[in-house]
């Protein structure tokens, strides 16, 4: 088993029809994902990769059947086409773009969990099972099945730690790109929720980074309800500082945010934060991962 | 997009927010006429986007003519964190009884705009934070029901302003929640709003942040265009060939496809040498992209270079092309170590040998340091 | 009993202290309606009446228990003092002013009806229980106690069937004025259903005019649920046409919105349809309704 | 308040939705030289605000200059239902393929903004609502969600349009939407959309109606004021003094406070007698206000005078004062009858009756009305 994807999920992909859609359809197809066909509005009719492409998200799940749904859709028709796609009854969709507006953002959150639909991304490498299947533009090769889940915001930094481990023959069960941006449609703890009840993990790896409160967020959730072993690593020690959010956000979250703050929290709710990510190996050795 | 607080000035006053009668100069002439119109004592506040311009001296007050003059020259003479001052706003200095702070930003995870007000502003409003939070309101909007004045005004009540001043502050935080709204901030703030000695209220700063990924709609309602804002004359070349680049002050030069793997690559690197740059190319990896990039950091000194990339969206052998075509066109002799995994790869390395650059196969990026600092200590290693 | 208003109504005046305001207060507290203070923003701690005022209506409900409000307050204003009133916790409020913008009334109704909050206007005299109180501007003296429920569009109209019925000594349970603008915060039914659950009524006059669906809507309330005898003026039979709605208007509602869709609706639901208000006195005497 | 065509046009424009180019004439040269610039075949467009323009003569078709001057002459020379027509929107005539319609209202009872949308559109839209009902699709819009192009979309495929306009259809929708919204319309309309020849659409036409009751804010954004805007000059005089006025044909002068009540007046006497008008004061009445009720309606001829007022929220004292102050300035002899109830009648009759008026206390209108029958069939009765 994995987590959000798996053997039932039966996935579309929207902008099916672009340079990065249908070269992302292929490689999703290659690595054996079941796509189901795909949309791109006045495109309805043609194929891409021998899959139906539909002019409407209703059309394809009528069609098709599908349950899920990745969007490589330009960022300023993300917030439409989300909302076709919810209500078109699609229950899981992994938001691949960046430069979505937060504004947009902001609302499509607000839809998403009204109408209790799981969202990764936006600006998310998106979510794969080794072996399995993906949704996203992770590469393959850096990834192999085991027992390890990751969750990270950032995309390169989870291919970094999936491929440390892979190296060592440290497999991995699910790995989710949780998004990179300062709003994102699923918060860190609702995942780490899944990986604690998947049968399939034994452990997790947060791929965290400066600025934000996910991870703070994240520790209060583990101190309450996490049996597994969680390893933890914060980007941007050393870098000066992201996206400043003016006198507001620092009032607001205190000290939230900064990469001292951050590993205080985690270390206090038993999480082993590593300081490079080379650090996860002796991590993994130590808790006999597999 | 930072705006100036100029720029931000005229945005409040149009959404009816009482602001100070001003003027921008670009010369001491200028100024000494904006302040004949203004009166005095005048303020002068330079144009500068960077934060703590007032602690750096960046704002300065003048009671006569003369005093104005030779402090406009002061000020144009000046750079403040290394930006020249190019233009200062010039206003009347009013008495002032009391600042208060008023800010509305977006709490990262709840995914809502939130307002926050402090009795107590200026410029240890981050301190008051933390030392008199009952000074502090903030309030979480739902932007589907909109943010109305009672709902503002119980915000002011919960941080204790007194009564005279709650209905019209009320007023002010929810246009300043309107401006937030229609030109699609990340921040809209007030700091600070000055209570004036005859009871009026006026807001003596204006900070207006807007989500640069919303720019394609705000823009049509923007007064100025957005060039010329960034100080950086490297992170705006950045920005025009379309990646994110932020100027550092060491010597290694670093190009990155992610900002997590930036940062970590700076992480590591930073524990043993220091990084000049940090170059994020985003998900549009081209031949041609990366052949901008390397002539981007190519453009202050370094010592040597290092790439980490991966093949996710991004077609790293095309990159890996454009970055071999500019060393071989400039004959780039500095030492540079690539680590290049993912789709393609192995096309990759062979490019990237090609040119010169030592390829590190394994995953972990610290082995790529590893390599990066033996090649540092011993050139033909 | 009544509907709406009864022993347990404990009523603000919201703009107490502006000229309306002030002088209604009196005329509602010499009729005997329980009205416990007032509120106008930057008057509290002044008296109307000898009623305290309030800057903000939490504060009001806090003092005196209030758990009903009337307003007075200018038409710019209504929106906001509309939502502080619901969440300082009022049930039922009523909106006197004329010229709160449409668009506003379209945000009131939809949180009255998410905040399960019973309101009645913009444009309404209000409500009036012969003898007991009034909440509004219904003129006392026109009033007389009884068993027969008026409900009306119209303010000044429902003035002329309850003056009519009292010239015959026929009293009524309760008054209701919806408020006669394009967009009203409850619709007949709505009301139609208090009257048909009150035992202390025993016959219901609409008093309705042309423009709109509400007496279609009502026609079928009360086919499918109403035992009590209904008569039904229709005002504007001779009028220009009034609000023009455009085609939009006109294609979303049919017929409806006619004298002569009204008409016909009504005396398909079993309404006694009166061509004149007067008719309405022998409509009573028929039911023999005292 | 109704908006005349080519405002609305400009606010389409802004607001991104295809419209012809287009010039507004106030004499014949005006037109020409327009047409020049816009071409021929021209349309010239009676700007009055009046529904059935078209089938009234108010729009025609010129294929030359020479037509246009002839044409233009006659329009300017032309009454519309009773209305000069000063000014001429002149445009070029483009070819048509399918006429669509497009309209946001409120539906009252749900209190929602509702869109609607057919694939018949023109000047017989109401009729094919009855007998086509499946070309017709509307929606009921949660403006709290906001309005979206896929929910356009999907109107407009009930609507049975033809796929390769459902993406740039519903991009005009949304936007009309968002007018809708700005300008806290009533209804916001275009009808027809056309669907050129060349496959491009146009909207030849465009309703606009805002809340009157919104105006305080909406003029803030509205190109022009709204002076000149109503066509018969006693309504732009009862606007003027704050009243709802209606000019009727009768001879029969009117005045209630309340609109129900005038209505069932209206109603009432339209049974024997002919009202000139329809005066319906609302809450505001003072002295000052009456007098000024009674100036407007004796601008026209009258038979006799009915005044219907209850006071509630309105002093109708003060009422009275004003209608017999004005008998009296201006020696009015006319039978006059009042039914006046409520707050403050006693001392209402009385004054009423100072002035001559024949007072009916009984509640019902019809009492009053068979008094005022009875006076005109007698005057000494």
């Amino acid at each position: 088993m994995s987590i959000l994807l798996n053997d039932d999920t039966r996935v579309i992909v929207q902008g099916i029809t672009g340079k990065i859609g249908s070269v992302q359809t292929k490689w999703m197809l290659q690595y054996g994902t079941k796509i189901v066909g795909g949309v791109t509005p006045g495109k309805g009719g043609s194929l891409v990769e021998g899959l139906p492409v539909f002019n409407y998200v209703d059309d394809a799940v009528k069609e098709t059947g599908a349950n899920a749904s990745v969007f490589f859709v330009p960022a300023a028709f993300v917030l439409d086409a989300f909302f076709e796609t919810i209500d078109a009854g699609i229950e899981f969709i992994v938001i691949v773009p960046e430069h979505v507006p937060v504004h947009d953002v902001m609302k499509m959150r607000d839809y998403a969990h009204k109408k209790q639909v799981m969202a990764l991304g936006p600006t998310t490498p998106g979510i794969l099972v080794p072996g399995k299947g993906k949704m996203g533009i992770m590469p393959a090769s850096l990834f192999a099945p085991g027992r390890v889940g990751i969750i990270s915001r950032s995309g390169t930094l989870s291919y970094e730690f999936a491929g440390i481990l892979s190296e060592i023959k440290i497999g991995q069960s699910t790995v989710v790109g949780m998004g990179a941006d300062p709003v994102v449609l699923s918060n860190l703890p609702k995942i780490l929720h899944m990986f604690e009840n998947d049968p399939d993990t034994d452990a997790v790896i947060i791929v965290g980074e400066v600025g934000g409160e996910q991870e703070e967020k994240a520790a209060e959730f583990i101190a309450a309800n996490m049996k597994k072993p969680v390893a933890s690593y914060i980007a941007g020690r050393f870098s000066p500082q992201g996206k400043k959010m003016g006198h507001a956000g620092a009032i607001v979250r205190g000290s939230a945010g900064t990469y001292e703050g951050k590993t205080k929290a985690l270390m206090q709710a038993g999480v082993t934060v590593l300081e490079s990510p080379i650090h996860v190996q002796a991590w993994a050795e130590k808790y006999k991962l597999r | 997009m930072r705006l100036h607080e100029y720029e931000g000035m005229d945005i409040f006053e149009n959404f009816g927010i009482p602001v100070p009668e001003r003027g921008v100069a670009g010369t001491v002439d200028d100024a000494l006429s904006i302040a004949e119109r203004t009166g005095y004592p005048a303020v002068l506040k330079s144009q500068v986007l960077v934060g703590g311009r007032g602690l750096a001296g960046g704002i300065r007050i003048a009671e006569t003519p003369d005093e104005l003059r030779q402090t406009a020259e002061a000020l144009f003479e000046t750079d403040i964190k290394g930006l020249p001052v190019r233009e200062i706003m010039v206003s009347w200095k009013a008495s002032i009884k009391k600042e208060l702070y008023m800010g509305i930003t977006i709490d990262g995870y709840s995914g809502k705009p939130v307002a926050v007000v402090s009795t107590e502003g200026g410029v240890h409003i981050e301190q008051t934070a933390k030392t008199s939070p009952d000074k502090i309101a903030s309030f979480k909007i739902d932007p589907k029901f909109g943010f109305y004045p009672y709902q503002a005004a119980g915000i002011l009540r919960s941080a204790g302003l007194d009564g005279n001043h709650i209905s019209s502050c009320s007023n002010i935080l929810v246009r300043l929640y309107r401006i937030f709204q229609q030109y699609e901030a990340m921040i809209a703030e007030i700091n600070p709003l000055v209570i004036l000695d005859n009871g009026g209220l006026m807001a003596v700063d204006a900070v207006l942040e807007i989500d640069d990924s919303a720019m394609f709609r705000v823009k049509k309602i923007l007064p100025l265009s957005p060039e010329g804002r960034i100080g950086n004359l490297l992170e705006k070349k950045g920005k025009e060939i379309g990646v994110t680049y932020v100027d550092l002050s060491g010597d290694i030069g670093l190009i990155s496809s992610g900002a997590g793997l930036g940062m970590a690559s700076m992480d590591i690197i930073g524990h043993h040498l220091s990084p000049a740059n940090f170059l994020e190319t985003g998900g549009g990896i081209t031949a041609d992209l990366l052949y901008k990039c390397m002539d981007l950091i190519l453009m202050k000194p370094l010592k040597a270079i290092f790439i980490n990339i991966y093949g996710g969206i991004n077609p790293i052998h095309e990159g890996a092309k454009g970055i071999v075509r500019y060393i071989k066109d400039h004959g780039v002799t500095l030492p540079i170590v690539a680590k290049a995994l993912g789709n393609h790869q192995e096309e990759t390395w062979e490019i990237l040998k090609s040119g010169g650059i030592h390829v590190v196969t394994e995953a972990a990026t610290e082995k790529a340091v590893d390599k990066l600092i033996a090649l540092l200590n011993n050139p033909s290693a």
